[in-house]
């Protein structure tokens, strides 16, 4: 069993990689870390885990030797993990928005301070297996990608590529509660929260950046925070390149996500679920994405949605683990989701 | 007590102003709920306090 | 107009309170208070009342003169505030649990303190214009019952005091998050709190000593939180008393509430809404009330639903506003709630 | 007091309709038409009107004369009684899609069925208040816009106005549940419907039309289904003319609502609700608008949410009402809308 | 691999079903039946499905020879097709009510009609492995209890085997809108059922039968319909036998249910989640039981949830075939549930 | 039109009924909106219409 250590062990990430590794068949938890409830039972603050673990938390200077750390702490506080752990383990996942980056002054533009360690931007693979598997087969260092990015990036990652895009993107996020985390704010109150339409970022949110990075285009995100706990759904609206139709888009998906373990194409004409939607796919791995032409126009618009802490976070970091380790990339992610939810 | 009217430096909204305003009083505008830093009382001066932000959805 | 002054102004029932003075036809709001926001617009915090008033929050020290005072704040820091309002004012209306129990040694057992004014309990009205509409067109001291209470001692006293009642009754609460206040905490986190059925008072919840109070009847109370951000139910289980039939338990409501005119009576055969409902009593202020017979038995089941915030509180409180000041009972409490909703 | 005729009464806008006509001091309902509940109260439709009125539904045939009438039916059955009432009423306000786009060959379009009355559609005056004050004064046939299209209109049309927007509009709708009406369907059934992000109209919404013909701009429309049972918000993505700036955006609004009493521009830099969302506006005849700028580029992102049934629908049309008899536009719509909701 | 047969696959529990048998190592679907879609794909009426499996819907008269059949339709059909296929199957597993109390007469009572197979009453085995296991080992029928029923039951058996109970037992359910199934009606559209505390059964509801029957208490139930699409829990009110205590309770909760991996005893003093609660259990098999006792009083009152489509239907079926076949219990259900959720 | 005031069996609340009801038309109790059947016209007589189930929460 390959032994794993998670900090932020406590948070909304850190618990789904809790659930994921106790529920895989190579893996074991070492160590689960937190300031806050050091000797707490794990199952005190995640109780889906009741029945899993007797596990308990441990602070961070009580992590013994193990082979994979997992990073779940908020951006800023992983740099400094990163520094310390980079060295003593075989393999490093970041989930905070420290590495994400390449560009040291974008980190510094979008995260609103300097970047502590550039010189290890550089040193560590983008954690999309359907972008990167053959880098992350060797990786010693994997950045995840942020949830809202994840969606936008594997959504446009295709026509992009094949120059079928010919302009800006818009891309609209909307996302549950959980992606602000466990911290309680006067914003996060459930009387507060609860129904809400609410357009935290109107314009800059900072997913843009990763996906501009990993498409190369020009993107700009406008973000929601809707009615949910789980769940992200992003609409992409552009313009088709000059000569491209959608019959070389729906090329395009085909070509790169043909064989994707967790990429469905959904773009039905009957039905209650034609296009990608959150609900279905809670505690699930997929990236559902669909798109649909405006007739008798150049617009093209692509829809994608998963699971922030699972897709969108932990799962997709079980994933790339499951890569970088041979084995199948399905281990303990076989959860479909559920309908009726 | 007087008042003045100013214009609010975010949002151009109008700001009323009374005269008892002191240095580095800071004033809300009714407009765009900017936090509004008295940096001089003659003439009046005001400066914007820095924004507050949000941190959602990663 | 009569000039108010609302403390705990910035809170959920505080809030309630200014909508309500603020579109009342003889109120004004003269003073706000809020420790926390002193000189920041009160629609800063109530977004509701953007159009409705341009008043600042102030601090204690700085309420001026005025003719009736409202304690919204916790239990408590009422007694404090009594002791300084109660003289300098025609009226004072306590929404906080402080002065609800008439019996000391009550108040420590449920609120865990010991009372510090207890010799001001008995000069405290209930606000409850359907139990004491007389004595409150001259109180000058008014003590709100709680939400729940509210619910359940208007369910049940009138078979209660036609003796109709055998037994100890269960009352089974369920409330939305509002109720706990506009007060962050883990608990309380959208995350956690959404789609809950939380019985966070499986036994010996405070309001039991309200409704007991008031009906004179062996009263058990559970309650649970359950997704919904305003509205309570109750639901009391109970046995007729030998010779009692439903038939009397009508009349017993019918005599009771017939001229009542925020009381409604449901229990209906067809419909979807057959029972009474918090979602459609939403923003208004009425307590409905049905009840139902367990064929060939001597149970007695009924059921009460109303917005927590408004006859559960705020609306309540001017009900009795209205008895007191001689004016219509209904004005500023017009609305008629919503559906869909 | 004004004789109203509702038409469509059982359904949601209808039940809107009624609540609002109920609680105007001007007006009564002599009749609510519903061919599913002749001679069914009311109230066993709409619970919330159970102290408010005894009505009773009746059948088309049966009602008598009066002065306004309503029509809160489907599209295409809306042209029909517009024929048989057009003539034999002092004003109809007809709620439907059916005289809303000025064009009939944009019906066809967009409707996918002729137009069966092209020669009214120059007689019905725009149900716009903001736009068309003056000759909804006068007006004998009013026509109310659809509900996201009137966000996205009062949204947009002050930029457009002044030519400060340069191209394409992308309007991104969102809505709840009622906006589907009162018919039960598959995709309508709680379970599926709850906690939905549906993208229904990926591109093409009929509402674009409306939006277009209002504004003279390119509006391109796509909508989703949200989490919620009331309330509707539109996000428009569009780029400034050259030339222009937020500044003259803000004049621009500023000029164009200053007075309106049910308009209010709202981009807070502080708070929790810094922009537009519907959930306080429940029940409110508000629209809520609010624009951004997104630095060092041409973007405008304006925001703007709104309660469907009431701005968006019924109580637009009271409003329109107001204007055309002469009273003050705020009778019957003083609901400011609830916080927490 | 088993081959099974499921009827009414199109509908919650049979989607449930089928997502349960598709993940289970040992067995495979050869037949969906459904009447409404037959050669539809499974996954266009269950979209989390997509993935799983290519599968299409066939007639009642198209189910190939199999292993087992699963009967996941309404009560009354069920009747019927038990006579088709006791003796053509080696094993059937009913989910409907029709096979669950053993007494025709209170079937006819509770159900409003006649039971037609009264005869084979006896031959049923409850699927119920906590109390039934050894039976379960060899039987050929299994008619698995209603949703709150199974929580009511494994809530209430321990104590009232072990004699701790004296009174009539009052069961408070409540359940979220999958409970009444696939079919869209009135009450179950989105815009009435949504925040919802709908007591649709103030007395008498069917599941206090089945309670009643494996219990040997005198249970009424009264349920509500809360905001929720999965999820039941039971708040079960009663009085301690005569020198029983509570120290007793816990001894026969341990007692009981030590080994059984599906049940789990929550009561804590910290923490949020104290007691069970639905919503950390959607998608598992658990059922969470907990109890609590009211100082100085002989009140018990015990609390347990589930997620009504997997322990509270499918997952037992599921359950009781791992029992039947000797594999181990947890195949297919090892899905721990999610937090936050 | 005269009216008759009558009790419903149902729930004892007051029925108004004018005088032109007639044989087998249905009725509905404001009170506990149970359907009431005339089943006589002189004297007057009602009977409640069976109720209609709701089937929830199996
Ligand atoms: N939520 C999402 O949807 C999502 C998706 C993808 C990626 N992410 C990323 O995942 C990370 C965690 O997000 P989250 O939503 O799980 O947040 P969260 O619920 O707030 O949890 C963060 C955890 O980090 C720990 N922590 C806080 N400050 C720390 C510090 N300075 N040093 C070490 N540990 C610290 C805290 O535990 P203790 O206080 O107990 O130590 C806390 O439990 C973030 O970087 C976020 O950007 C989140
Ligand atoms: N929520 C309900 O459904 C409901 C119903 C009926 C009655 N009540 C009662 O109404 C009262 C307020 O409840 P709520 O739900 O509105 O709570 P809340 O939202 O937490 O508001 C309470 C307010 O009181 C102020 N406050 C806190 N501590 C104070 C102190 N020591 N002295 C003076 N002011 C203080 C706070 O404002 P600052 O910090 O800004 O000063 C706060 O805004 C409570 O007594 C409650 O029992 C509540
Ligand atoms: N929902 C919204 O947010 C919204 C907003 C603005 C405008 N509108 C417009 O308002 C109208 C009503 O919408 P809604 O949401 O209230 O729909 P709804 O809930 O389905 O109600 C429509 C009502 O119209 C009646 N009706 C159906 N077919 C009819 C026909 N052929 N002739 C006459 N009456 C008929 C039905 O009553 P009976 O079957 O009992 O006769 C039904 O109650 C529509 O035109 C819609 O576009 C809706
Ligand atoms: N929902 C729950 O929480 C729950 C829990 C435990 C047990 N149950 C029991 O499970 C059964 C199914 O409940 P459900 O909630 O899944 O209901 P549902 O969603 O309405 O599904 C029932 C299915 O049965 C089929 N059906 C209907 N009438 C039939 C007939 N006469 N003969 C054969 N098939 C018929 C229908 O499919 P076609 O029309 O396509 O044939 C339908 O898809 C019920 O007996 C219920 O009591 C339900
Ligand atoms: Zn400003
Ligand atoms: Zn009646």
């Amino acid at each position: 069993m390959i032994r794993t250590a998670v900090f932020g062990a406590a948070g909304y990430i850190g618990g789904e990689v809790l659930r994921l590794l106790l529920g895989h068949p190579e893996t074991e938890v070492t160590a689960a870390v937190s300031s806050r409830f050091p000797g707490k039972r794990v199952d005190s603050v995640h109780p889906n885990l009741r029945s899993a673990t007797d596990l308990t938390f441990c602070d961070a200077e009580q992590v013994p030797e193990c082979d994979v750390v997992l990073l779940a702490t908020p951006h800023r506080s992983a740099m400094a993990l990163v520094r310390q752990w980079a060295s003593r383990t075989e393999l490093l996942i970041d989930l905070s928005g420290d590495f994400r980056l390449k560009d040291a002054d974008a980190y510094k533009h979008y995260y609103g301070v300097a970047h502590e360690a550039p010189e290890l931007l550089d040193s560590f693979v983008p954690g999309i297996p359907e972008l990167h598997r053959d880098e992350l087969r060797t990786a010693r260092l994997i950045s995840v990608p942020g949830c809202m990015a994840t969606a936008g990036l594997l959504a446009l990652r295709p026509p992009a590529a094949c120059g079928l895009i010919a302009s800006r993107v818009l891309v609209d996020g909307r996302t549950g509660s959980s992606g602000s985390g466990a911290t309680a704010g006067e914003g996060n109150l459930h009387a507060e929260r609860s129904g809400a339409m609410r357009v935290f970022a109107p314009v800059a949110h900072r997913h843009e950046a990763e996906i501009a990075q990993h498409t190369g285009l020009d993107v700009r995100m406008t973000a929601t925070g809707v009615e949910a706990v789980r769940g992200v759904q992003v609409v992409c609206h552009t313009e088709l390149a000059p000569g491209a139709d959608h019959r070389a888009v729906r090329a395009a998906y085909r070509e790169a996500y043909a064989d994707e373990p967790f990429i469905r194409m959904v773009a039905h004409k009957r039905g209650v679920y034609r296009y990608p939607e959150p609900k279905i796919l809670l505690g699930s791995n997929f990236c559902d994405i669909g798109h649909a032409a405006d007739e008798g126009s150049d617009r093209l618009v692509v829809i994608a949605a998963l699971d922030n802490l699972v897709k969108g976070g932990a799962g997709n970091a079980v994933q790339c683990l499951n890569v970088r380790m041979g084995w199948p990339e399905s281990y303990g992610l076989s959860f479909p989701g559920l309908h009726p939810m | 007590m007087t008042t003045a009217t100013q214009t609010c430096p975010e949002c151009d909204g109008a700001l009323t102003i009374d005269d008892s305003v002191r240095m580095s009083e800071v004033l809300e505008c009714p407009g765009c709920r900017s936090e509004l830093e008295v940096v001089a009382t003659a003439p009046l001066l005001l400066a914007l306090a820095p924004e507050v932000e949000e941190d959602w959805g990663e």
